[in-house]
Parts: structure tokens; sequence; C-alpha cells
């Protein structure tokens, strides 16, 4: 695989990574709110 | 003489989260009348709107009765008219081709000598052929209950009825509330306590 | 009451012949209508006069200033009710399918009366062979028709907005795509000396688009005027 | 559902997502006379899929509140509206993209479907615009639910009528022929679908969430 493949791959999963991130933490703050009511 | 009865039942109006009315119930028969006052911004004219079908309520319901058999929602304009400060004329018609548009639409039929009378009746004798446009505020309102009362309405609901007009105009409002009341249903909004001379039921808002 | 039908034929009309009476004394959407096609019409053809132009681009210059002078003009039937708030005392006089229809006739009366001015003076101004007159009156009533049908219901929406600007026209323009590919093609099928069958396609578009639109809009106007 | 087994399935779904992306560097090109290039193919057709998926959810639930008026179902309707939005304006660049790869050139109206998501763009961008437009919340949301209901019936007529009527536009000559790309390898089939299932959940998952966290909004004003 050429190199500019992996470079391209390899940003594709950091901004995967940051995005799910961003999920998890929304998700489980919806969480804790729907307990807090 | 069929019986017309209006009823309120539970009725809600919230602008986002500002509630106007909150839980109002109440009903009036005809022959009947009912008074709505309360200091400015209780919901005076929301109610007013509410009865009248120009908006709907946020939640109860709104049940005009003719002897015993409800009326549809969406037809309750044939049987309710009503004078308000927000419900205009059509400023670039005559005062006859007002009440010539409204009494079409009213299937009501109408002839000049009809027009004439019922101008009269408002003080506005000779005034028909006048753009509306050319009107002072209190010639306005006076022709806004000519306009409501062309179809004879079972339900009149009046927003403010005396503003803008002078003593002989107050003369005449009284005598139309007076009428109305002796046939069919009345509903006035006011906080003028000379406007609520002779009705019977009074309920106030914003408590 | 009277009988149901004849009186919604008759109250309809009254409502029309109340805005072509109000239009008539006050004339502004008839201003701005003539003004924008004319001056819109000028500049075209003073600036293109001298480039003959391949038929297409004819027929999409027609459409695109049809379009845009009816921008300025169809939404007003319905703006002038609500800033005179003889809207609310409507309510209490009409059923909505009255009050839409003769507000949908009314848009077509204006918009025809558009086509019948600017149509020859676009065919002299920039000297359009039309080959054969029928079936371009044809796409072009159609087309007009069509126009009217779609926007009527969007000028009462944008007449209930309170900031309105170019509302209209950003609300119109996408729904009115299909309208005006239809129209620019038939209209430059005509042009282009295919008469009836060339356009025949388009034609058949153009009625499908009116009814389809106006039947929606017929179900979808309660919502709007009581909204 | 427990938290536990929830963020175990939320792991899950990136995990596939990773295996995804990394299969779509690593194997060969989905298109050989393209070339690498048409790896975006793994993108772009997940995104405008999940444009039309947003955008039937939003008209759904603009069909409901004009029945129900709940302020809910007003908000499900604009919150799949603009998620819907964000996925069309991904779907159109990548689009772009790959008819530049494609066609060679980044934009082609004759091709119906880059019309009808850029038809779609239109109309979304001024339902949004009419939303802002309107301070009233109930008027607001029946006056967004009917444009768009009314919008509605243009889409098709984009995606079916027109490429009937316009046979002589289309490029005939163009490089790849669209249905080409489904007669791929089973390799490259596997993939796309996994990748078409990883962005749906995801669509729901950022669907679900927004709501809930209106809901809790609208508890808290309650209370």
């Amino acid at each position: 695989m050429e190199t500019s493949n992996y470079t391209v791959l390899f940003t594709n999963l950091i901004i995967w990574a940051g995005i799910f991130l961003f999920l998890f933490r929304l998700d489980k703050k919806i969480k804790d709110l729907e307990k807090m009511k | 003489m069929s019986t017309i009865s209006l009823q309120a039942a539970e009725l809600r109006k919230e602008f986002g989260n500002l509630k106007v009315i909150k839980g109002l119930s109440f009903s009036v028969a005809a022959p009947g009348s009912l008074g709505v006052t309360g200091r400015n911004g209780s919901g005076k004219s929301t109610l007013m709107k509410l009865l009248a079908g120009i908006e709907s309520p946020t939640g109860g319901k709104i049940i005009l009765k003719e002897s015993e058999n409800e009326i549809a929602p969406e037809n309750h304009f044939h049987y309710l008219k009503m004078v308000a400060p927000e419900m205009a004329l059509y400023e670039m018609l005559s005062g006859y081709e007002n009440l010539q548009f409204f009494a079409r639409l009213a299937d009501v039929e109408w002839s000049r000598k009809q027009a004439d009378e019922m101008l009269a009746r408002v003080g506005l004798a000779g005034r028909g052929e006048d753009l509306v446009g050319g009107y002072s505020s209190g010639m306005k309102q006076r022709l806004k209950y000519a306009v409501a009362l062309l179809p004879s309405p079972k339900v009149l609901l009046l927003d403010e009825p005396t503003s803008n007009l002078d003593e002989a105009g107050k003369a005449i409002v009284k005598s139309v509330m007076a009428e109305q009341q002796k046939e069919s249903i009345l509903i006035v909004a006011t906080n003028e306590a000379e406007d609520l001379k002779g009705v019977e039921q009074v309920i106030r808002l914003g408590e | 009451m009277s009988s149901k039908s004849s009186g919604w034929v008759n109250k309809a009309t009254a409502v029309l012949v109340k805005d072509i009476r109000t239009e008539l004394r006050t004339r502004y959407s008839l201003n701005a209508l003539f003004m924008f096609a004319f001056t819109t019409l000028v500049v075209v053809s003073f600036s293109l006069r001298q480039a003959a132009l391949k038929v297409d681009i004819l027929a999409a210059l027609y459409w695109i200033i049809i379009f845009f002078a009816s921008m300025s003009a169809l939404a007003g039937v319905f703006i002038k009710e609500e800033d005179t708030k003889t809207a609310q005392t409507l309510k209490l006089y009409a059923k909505p399918s009255v009050i839409y229809t003769g507000k949908l006739v009314y848009n077509i009366i204006l918009l025809l009366l558009l086509c019948l001015l600017v149509t020859p003076l676009f065919v002299i101004l920039m000297d359009v062979s039309v080959p054969d007159p029928l079936p371009f009156v044809v796409v072009i009533l159609l087309g007009a028709i069509g126009l009217a049908g779609a926007t009527t219901l969007i000028g009462a929406i944008v007449a209930k907005a309170n900031v309105r600007g170019a509302l209209f026209a950003v609300l119109s323009f996408p729904i009115l795509l299909p309208l005006l590919v239809a129209a620019i093609g038939g209209t430059n099928a005509v042009l282009s000396g295919d008469g009836w069958i060339g356009a025949e396609n388009d034609i058949k578009l153009l009625i499908a688009y009116a009814v389809i639109m106006i039947a929606i809009s017929v179900v979808l106007f309660d919502f709007v005027w009581n909204g | 559902m427990t938290s536990m087994v929830r963020k175990a399935l939320q792991f899950g779904l990136f995990l596939l997502l990773a295996g995804v992306i990394w299969f779509s560097f690593s194997t060969p090109a989905p298109q050989q006379q393209i070339g690498q290039a048409s790896r975006i193919f793994y993108y772009h057709i997940p995104m405008a899929w999940l444009t039309v998926v947003a955008y039937a959810v939003s008209l759904i639930f603009s069909i409901k509140f004009l029945r129900t008026k709940r302020e809910l179902d007003d908000y499900r309707a604009l919150w799949a509206a603009e998620i819907g939005t964000m996925f069309c304006v991904l779907a159109t660049i990548s689009g772009s993209l790959f008819a530049k790869v494609t066609w060679g050139v980044y934009w082609n109206w004759s091709e119906p479907r880059m019309l009808s998501i850029f038809l779609l763009l239109l109309i979304y961008g001024a339902y949004l615009a009419l939303r802002a437009a309107i301070p009233n919340p109930e008027r607001r949301g029946i006056l967004g639910a009917v444009y768009s209901i009314f919008a509605f019936p243009t889409v098709p007529f984009f995606i079916f009528v027109m490429p009937r009527i316009m046979p002589s536009l289309h490029p005939t000559n163009s490089v790849v022929n669209q249905n080409l790309k489904f007669t791929m390898g089973l390799e490259v089939r596997l993939i796309f679908f996994v990748s078409l299932f990883c962005f749906t959940v995801i669509f729901f998952w950022i669907y679900f969430l927004g709501v809930k966290l209106h809901r809790l909004k609208l508890e808290h004003a309650e209370s």
C-alpha cells in the first residue's frame, strides 16, 4: 500500500476516534441526566 | 329558536413556555352573556381569539352546540362573529364594498337599502361611498359592528367594544349588546365597568 | 345557509374580485411586476441584441425574466392580508379552501397578464422567430399556471413569517426547478421548430406539475391559514 | 440494555468502522480504471444514502407534527433535517470529488443524482431559513412542516423523471458506467455494506441522542 494511503488512513482513524470519543461522552452525560431526573 | 351554547373545557394557551391561559372552563347558553376582565396581558384578547377560532388552543376544547348537537370546529365561524382591535376591514374598499364583500361570504343577501339601514344603525349614514381608509378610527370601529351584525351572528364576541368611540358610539354599542343578549350569546372582553353593566356572568383572568 | 357547492364558487369569486379591486386601486403588485419585467427585458435585449442567440438560451432567458418578475409580486396577495390585519377578519367569514382558490386564481391572472405583456416584447426585442405560435402560447400558459400554482401556498407561508426579505424567492426556487426545466425545455422545443411533438413531453410535465402542486396546496393550505 | 453492554456495543461499532477504514485502503482499489481515488466510493454512497434516510425521517415527523402538534415531534423533524443537511453537504463534496475522478469535472448538472442532492441542499437550506424567520414556536413548526411536505414531490421528479427526459445531455462516454460499481468482487461489496451499516448506526445514534437531550430540556423546563 502506498505511503499516501497510510497518511489518509491514519488521519481518518484519528478523526473518527475523536468523533466516537465525543459521542461516548455525550451518551454518558445524557445517561446521567436521565438518572438525575 | 334553537338554543346555542358555547362551552370552554380546560382551555389552555401557551406561547413557548409563557402560559397565557391555564385550564379555563366556563359555559354560556343563549340567551345570555359573559364578561371577561383582567389587567393588561392577562390573556383577554387571546381568549377571545381562541373562542373565535382565529387561534388554536394548546390544550382543552371549545364546544359549540346548537340544541344539543355539537358543531365541528371548522364550521364555528358560521355562528360567531367578532369585533376586535386586531381585526381590520379593507381600507382600499368603500363602506358599501366592505359590507357587500362580507355579506356575500356570509351568505347574506345584500341590497343597497339594507346596507344603508345597517350603516344608519351604527351612525355611519351617508358614508357608504367613502373609502374606509379615509374613516376616522371611531368610524372604522362602527363599521366593524355593521359588518359583524350583518349575518346576525348567534354568538357575538366583543374585544374592547368601545375603544375609539365617542358618547354616541358608546350608546350604539350599548343597544347592540342589549339586543344581542335578548336572543343569542354575547361575550365581552373589557376593563370598562360601564361596558359590563347588564352582563350576567363575569370571569376574571390572570389571578 | 345557501347550498354548499354554488356558494363555494360564488365566495371564491368574491375574494378574487375583492383582491382585483384592491389591486387596481393601489397597484403595488402591478407596478412591481411590470417594472421588474420591463427593466430586465430592456437590459437583456440591449446587451445581447447583437449576439445571435441560440434558441435554448432565449428560452432560458425568457423564463428567468418571468421567474424573477413573479418573485417580486406573487406573495403580495397574502402579505397584504396579514400586514393590514384583515386576515383575522377574513378567518371568521370564509373557509380556507375558498380563500386559497380566490388567491390562486388571482395569482394566475396576474401571471397571465405578465406573460401577455412580456412575451410579444420579448419576441420583438430579442428578434425571436416563432415557427408555430399555438404550441408556444400553450407552453407559456401552462408554465404560468404551474408557476402561480406552486407559489401561492409559499406566499401564504411567507406572509406568516415575521422576517420576509428574499424568503419568498429562496423558498420558491427549489420547488419551481421542475417547472422551469419543463417550461424552458418546452419553449426551446417550440422555438426550434419541433412544434407539438417536440414539446409534448414538457407539456405533459407542466400539466402534471400544476395539478400535483395545486392539489397538495389545497390540502396543506388549511394548516398555513390557521397556523 | 445495561450501560456495560451499551459501552461494549459502542466500542464494537468503532472497531467495525476502524476495520472498514483500514480495509478500504489496504485492499485493491474498487475501480481499476480510476485507481486509488475510487476508494471514496466507500464513503460517498453511505453519505448520500443517509441524506435520504435523514430527510425521510424528517418528513415523517413533519406529517406527524401537523396532526399531533406536539413540540417533541416538531423537534424530531428539525433535528433529523439538520443531520440530513450535514450529510447532504458531505455527500455533495464527496460527490463532486467522485465526479472529478470519474468524469474529470467537479460538477455535472446532467447527472440526475448530483442534481437531486443539490436540490435537497436547496430545499432544506430554504427550510432552515424559513424556520429561522419565525419566532412563534408553534407557527414555526407548522410552516416548516408544511414547506418540507410541499417540497417533497420535487425530489422524485429529479431522480426518476429527469433522467428519462434528458438522455441527450448525459455523457454516455463516461469513463465508468454507474452500475458497473456493484458488480465488484465480494471483498469490495463486504467493505461497502459494513461501511453503510456503520454510518447508518452512527446516524440513528446521533439522532436519538439529540431527541433524548431535547426531551430532557422540555421536562426540565416543565418542572
